[in-house]
């Protein structure tokens, strides 16, 4: 747990980065951090290891003040994931991730041994560990980056920015790997990121600041979306937040039906109806028109998922059936965008 | 004391008049040492502008100044004097080879450390090579070639004084003939005016860089050396180091 | 030049360019050490303090202006050591290949990444450790080029030692020239070349040692 | 000088090893290496300095235990050691040098072999009437020697001779500058050497010195008195009476203009000294 | 009118860069080319200006071979925005915008006079010309770029990823400022970026390219998220790209019907039901629910702009009614999902 009570930090030169934060982050969960750019995020992060000391006020991890704790050694708990990475570019991939094992004095061996643990951990192949940080690719670095700050298995993690170097396709890649890892590990997690997607996507509570170092809104994301303090929180969190708010609305309560199939390949013969392509395997590949013509398929959304992946499978569907798979892939049926509507109604009633 | 010596030798009037007096073997001096970086400057800027121009050659031209750099100015001028049987020539074709690598690090180094989305930009916009390079290229490779020639003065201003050995009146003179007999005053004072000469030209050398640098660039170096955010969104992130100071960065040879 | 052969079949010369050659790597390389120690400790000094570079950068850029002649021949009288004594020449060399370095080594400091630095700070380095295995490091391949501009003008530099007659192959010059004999000057001037080159090889052969990530694709 | 010496030459006494040093002029360095062989037959570890620059420095050098012994001249470290001096005449000199030589220091037994400053025309100028020193008149040539000449003996040519010069240039002791200086006639006169080979070569005329300007400058080995012990003396003294003008002329002659080594000038000449 | 035909580029090292491009840039359009890190667009780009010269294939600009054409006089007539913008350090923001017109022979007097009136065109004060670049934020650098690219009045535009500097917010603004712009001086414009986002919000035509020099697809960007040619295009474009692809579909369609107000500060009295709450100018400022507790609004959308605004305002209305407003900002009345969903379902038959 990590408590920051009444925090603020003014800099020599006058800024006030942080005014009065007060915010618990419950151990086991994500808190993202997230604003417009100087509003004070990375301040906030670096006083919990003591990378900068508060003006006033206190930050408590599980319960101890961190300014009666010496730095480095509160440091070499408290895992770090800096923007870009931060590899040290003279070290092997796996001598980067071995460091702070080393620096709390395990055996060499041991070190690697862990090491080589981690990159499996995130998804590396082994041989990537002789390489040279150059040698990667951001997304690869970006990975070694959260290996690193995991190798002495630390409670609590802060990262900065972690992903912002990557592309989005990337990016998306290493939030899913995140969370997967998050399962796994349980850690406490403070995550600073100045995009709300990823904020509302990752994160278990969001707190949105605002320039001048103000907490504006500190809440589950469903929330943000759906109650936003204010205006600022409300123009922060963008025009699509009706929409992206259904990410937090399971799909279950959305009966899928069947449709006509046709196997991939075979005679489509004909049908007034749409039917959907399947392969082999029962994997959605696309629709047949009712003047037989193939036409491609829309977005596909897992059984369970959120109802935002239905609505949306709907709604790119030529057919105007959005196609709902199981978690292998296979065919569980279709839905309407009205069925959707319908159950979001319900919701809200 | 040896100080005072040398206060004394300086301000003696013997050595104010005269043939052999100072203000005779400043000017000396000064002439070999102006001579001598213009000389060096005809070859080496045209040199390390073409190179870091064309990026053709850069390899071999790193390789070709160190070499010179290695060339011992001694061995050269003595060589020099007995081959071409004076000491004239001989003392500016050393200073002229001490001189060109530090000016044709500067140029060079000048050239290529120009952000390449400003030289990107300029063909963009339709410039020709020749235009590419006297717009855009030179001005923004100004303080770098500025501080080479910085460098090279320095360096021929304190080497000048070997050309005494071969009979030249410069600063070296007195240099020479107070070590020959232990005259400190003599000795010292000599190194003193060296010294004094270096720092006056040193300065001259820099009121003309800040005349021909262009303000924008002095900016950018200030707002680098600031560490301000600006600085870093600024049209010229690639250039590592700001104006350099007379002492030779070694990383422009590397 | 066909006096060269001449002079090089005698084996008392021969022997005496050895001793040379010797002497002068000796006088050459004994400064270059010490001072890459000195320029690392200034550098850093130069780096933590911004008025510490200011002034550091100053005074070396003033020491660049003493003629090295006078050097040689001040320090005695300033230090109190023997006239002949080659620690003249040491001594002189150390403070212009210091002055010569620590920018070069303040400047490949700052260099380093200041998100790497932040992590290293971030993973629990105390300064000490940090610096010699992180940030000096990193500062390798510029101080490597600062060195080895170093090398190249020490070992010409030394030369100049023989006109207040201390050893190294710049005695060949003043000897060659006395007696107008060509040989042995060019003998000296291209033994100082060898010995330059063959430094310069080294000090490339140590750097690539020590920076194998550089050549692994790209600065650091 | 090899890497051994530099750094311990102050224990040289303590250790029976010693240091020669000779200034940097040829005939100075051959008799240093002269100096050096004599000494070896002694049992003694000799290593050579050579090329050391000026009296001054030379003799600090012996003070502050750099060197052992140096070849010297008599007149002109008697000059050195006494301001004051007048006295020119080879014995005058030797026996006042003897007085005013330095506790610490002493000289041995000086050498028949001589050679002294003296200021040398071109033939042309000879022919033209120039034939002693006192025919330099005032104000109608330059001098080019070294930069110390002026400091000695620009005062005594005026009182012995009334002969001003219209510049002392600074060229260099008696190498390649003075002798190029004067053979293109930005000087008229130059400061040589007696034993220089240059002067045979260039058909220069020596300078009668009826006055005496010039002391004697008989050969004399200058050494610190506890560098060297008694064998070692011995076998300078026998080097010194051994040497004659002329062969000093020979031996320098030899390294200058055949370009032998200083080394092999040496050994041979050893070679006809019985030690 | 730029015309690819059949363009291959392989670079010395081996690397095909541009794979048989064949591709025709309408004049007065903005055609965007996205992709992955890697893929070939600037490589793209640039053989049009000749910044590159193709391995073979013909670029043709107006029909003309650019092969033909002196490079400096071809690139004279063809602005070209360089990421991050690439300004000249040295030169103060009026003289970096009046460098082509000097270039091409203008008077000095009447190049400034150009370059003032250009700034004042991509909206920088005039002051903010006697400048230097490294006095100005990274978003006014970026329009001092499209200025200086503009100068010359060149029929054809190349950007290469002109705005990837500026933070998001930034962003946005330079892109509704280009097409702005673009409205008013109808260039042929050639745009690369990386981001799919702004390559739907800003290009008429769209080629999305895949990593080894492929074009993946080109079309407009309604059909690319309606209908992309296969998978690459469907993940590159998102699994958004139902709901996304509302924006091109015009809200017209959808009728708005009036909804009780109470005028802020005023006593809201009680009712059964959601009353919207505005303010003196009838701007929406929240809703009182029945049980007269006051909320924060949902999102506004503006009439007569894309259905994807309707959608969203509807889905985030506490009250299920998405406000319409007029575009001074004052109220025009509510919309129901299900109302939103008709039109929508009525324009796909
Ligand atoms: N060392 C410092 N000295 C003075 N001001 C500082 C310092 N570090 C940060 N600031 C200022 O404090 C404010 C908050 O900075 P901080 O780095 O925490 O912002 P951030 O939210 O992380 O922004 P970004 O998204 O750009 O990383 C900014 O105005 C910044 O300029
Ligand atoms: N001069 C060159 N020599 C060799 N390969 C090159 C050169 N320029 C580009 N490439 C390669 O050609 C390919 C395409 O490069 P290009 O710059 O066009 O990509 P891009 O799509 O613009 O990527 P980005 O989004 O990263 O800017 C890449 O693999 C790149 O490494
Ligand atoms: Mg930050
Ligand atoms: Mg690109």
């Amino acid at each position: 747990m990590i408590e920051f009570r009444d925090v603020t930090k003014r800099f020599d030169d006058g800024t006030t980065a942080v005014n009065g934060l007060d915010l618990v982050v419950e151990a086991g969960t994500i808190t993202v951090f997230v604003g417009p750019s100087g509003c004070g995020k990375t301040t906030s992060l670096r006083m919990v290891n003591r990378m900068i000391d508060p003006t006033s006020g206190t930050v408590l991890v599980d319960g101890k003040d961190v300014l009666e704790v010496d730095p480095p050694t509160l440091r070499r708990g408290i895992g770090y994931v800096i923007q870009q990475a931060g590899l040290f570019p003279h070290r092997t991939v796996l001598d980067n991730v071995a460091t702070v094992p080393l620096l709390i004095g395990w055996t060499r061996r041991k070190a690697r041994a862990r090491a080589a643990e981690l990159l499996e951990l995130v998804g590396l192949p082994a041989e990537l560990g002789h390489r040279y940080p150059v040698q990667l690719s951001g997304g690869q670095q970006q990975r070694v980056g959260v290996a690193r700050a995991l190798a002495a298995d630390p409670p609590v993690l802060l990262m900065d920015e972690p992903f912002s170097a990557v592309d989005p396709v990337v990016r998306e890649g290493l939030q899913d790997e995140l969370l997967r890892l998050q399962a796994e590990l349980d850690k406490t997690i403070v995550f600073v990121t100045h995009d709300i997607d990823e904020a509302i996507r990752i994160g278990d509570k969001v707190a949105v600041m605002r320039t001048g170092g103000f907490l504006a809104q500190y809440a589950p994301p469903a929330e943000l979306l759906t109650r936003p303090a204010d205006d600022f929180v409300a123009s922060f969190v963008g025009k699509d937040r009706g929409y992206r708010s259904l990410s937090f609305v399971d799909s279950s309560g959305v009966e899928v039906a069947e449709v006509p199939t046709v196997v991939e390949g075979a005679d489509a013969g004909s049908s007034s109806d749409w039917r959907l392509v399947v392969d082999a395997e029962e994997r959605p590949q696309g629709w047949v028109a009712p003047d037989s013509s193939v036409v491609p398929g829309g977005s596909l959304y897992e059984v369970g998922a959120s109802i935002r992946g239905a609505l949306d499978a709907a709604l790119s569907s030529p057919s105007g059936l959005g196609v709902a798979v199981r978690g292998d892939g296979r065919l569980a049926g279709v839905v309407t965008a009205r069925q959707v509507l319908d159950v979001i109604e319900s919701r809200r009633g | 004391m040896i100080f005072a010596d040398a206060f004394g030798w300086l301000v003696d009037p013997v050595n104010w008049s005269g043939g052999k007096s100072i203000p005779v073997r400043v000017g000396i001096h000064l002439l070999y040492c102006l001579g001598a970086v213009l000389g060096a400057a005809l070859i080496a800027v045209p040199l390390g502008l073409y190179v870091g121009h064309t990026g053709r050659g850069g390899v071999v031209l790193v390789g070709g100044s160190n070499a010179l750099r290695a060339l011992p100015t001694l061995g050269l001028v003595t060589f020099l004097y007995l081959v071409a049987g004076g000491g004239t020539t001989g003392v500016l074709i050393g200073l002229v080879v001490l001189a060109v690598p530090p000016i044709l690090a500067g140029a060079y180094a000048g050239i290529q450390d120009v952000d390449r989305g400003v030289v990107d930009a300029a063909s963009g916009m339709g410039m020709t090579g020749a235009q590419r390079l006297w717009r855009v290229e030179v001005p923004n490779a100004l303080p770098l070639l500025v501080g080479g020639l910085r460098n090279a003065m320095l360096q021929v201003v304190a080497t000048a004084s070997v050309a005494a050995y071969v009979g030249i009146e410069t600063l070296g003179r007195p240099l020479l003939d107070g070590l020959r007999v232990l005259d400190y005053g003599q000795f010292v004072g000599g190194a003193i005016l060296i010294a004094l000469l270096a720092v006056v030209l040193d300065v001259v050398l820099a009121g003309l860089g800040r005349l021909v640098v262009p303000a924008g660039l002095r900016l950018s170096a200030k707002a680098r050396r600031a560490g301000s955010p600006k600085a870093r969104s600024g049209g010229s992130q690639s250039r590592r180091r700001g104006e350099p100071a007379p002492v030779e960065s070694g990383g422009s040879t590397a | 030049m066909g006096d060269i052969p001449k002079y090089l079949s005698n084996a008392g010369t021969r022997a005496a360019l050895l001793d040379m050659l010797l002497d002068h790597v000796y006088l050459s390389l004994v400064p270059l050490v010490v001072s890459v120690a000195l320029a690392i400790v200034l550098g850093l000094l130069c780096h933590r303090f911004r008025q510490v570079n200011a002034a550091l950068i100053g005074i070396s850029n003033i020491v660049y202006t003493i003629p090295s002649l006078a050097l040689f021949a001040i320090i005695p009288a300033v230090i109190g050591t023997q006239v002949l004594d080659p620690v003249n020449v040491i001594l002189a060399l150390t403070v212009y290949t210091t002055a010569l370095l620590v920018r070069p080594v303040a400047e490949a400091l700052a260099a380093v990444p200041a998100h790497v630095t932040a992590a290293a700070t971030a993973m629990g380095f105390r300064p000490l450790r940090r610096f010699l295995t992180v940030e000096l490091p990193l500062a390798v391949p510029v101080l490597a080029a600062g060195v080895r501009v170093g090398s190249v003008s020490n070992i010409s530099l030394v030369s100049v030692g023989a006109l207040i007659g201390t050893g190294g192959l710049g005695t060949l010059f003043t000897d060659g020239f006395r007696q107008r004999y060509l040989a042995p000057i060019i003998i000296g001037i291209v033994l100082t070349l060898v010995l330059a080159l063959v430094v310069d090889l080294l000090l490339v052969l140590l750097r690539n040692r020590l920076t194998p990530w550089v050549r692994a694709g790209g600065a650091p | 000088g090899s890497k051994e010496d530099l750094g311990g030459s102050g224990q040289q006494a303590a250790s029976g090893e010693v240091v020669v040093g000779s200034a940097d002029f040829t005939e100075n360095k051959i008799l240093a290496e002269i100096y050096a062989g004599a000494l070896k037959t002694t049992g003694a570890t000799v290593t050579v300095k050579s090329g050391i620059g000026a009296r001054e420095l030379v003799v600090k050098a012996l003070q502050d235990k750099s060197l052992g012994v140096v070849p010297e001249y008599t007149g002109n470290l008697l000059n050195y050691f006494d301001k004051t001096n007048t006295t020119t005449e080879a014995e005058e000199v030797f026996t006042a040098l003897k007085g005013k030589t330095p506790s610490g220091l002493e000289v041995l037994e000086k050498s028949d072999a001589e050679d002294k400053d003296v200021l040398v025309v071109t033939k042309a100028t000879a022919d033209g009437g120039v034939k002693s020193i006192a025919d330099l008149g005032s104000g109608k040539y330059a001098l080019g020697a070294a930069g110390e000449w002026a400091q000695r003996w620009e005062a005594k040519i005026v009182e012995l001779y009334g002969v001003k010069f219209t510049e002392i240039k600074t060229t260099d002791a008696g190498g390649p500058i003075t002798v190029d200086a004067l053979k293109a006639g930005t000087v008229q006169v130059a400061n040589l050497y007696t034993t220089s080979a240059d002067i045979k070569a260039n058909d220069f005329v020596e300078l009668e010195d009826p006055k005496v300007m010039y002391p004697a400058q008989n050969i004399v080995p200058l050494l610190r008195s506890d560098a060297i012990d008694a064998k070692g003396k011995d076998a300078l003294n026998k080097v010194s009476a051994a040497l004659t003008t002329e062969k000093l002329a020979d031996l320098v002659k030899r390294v200058d203009v055949d370009k032998e080594t200083i080394a092999n000038v040496a050994a041979d000449f050893l070679k006809s000294v019985t030690l």
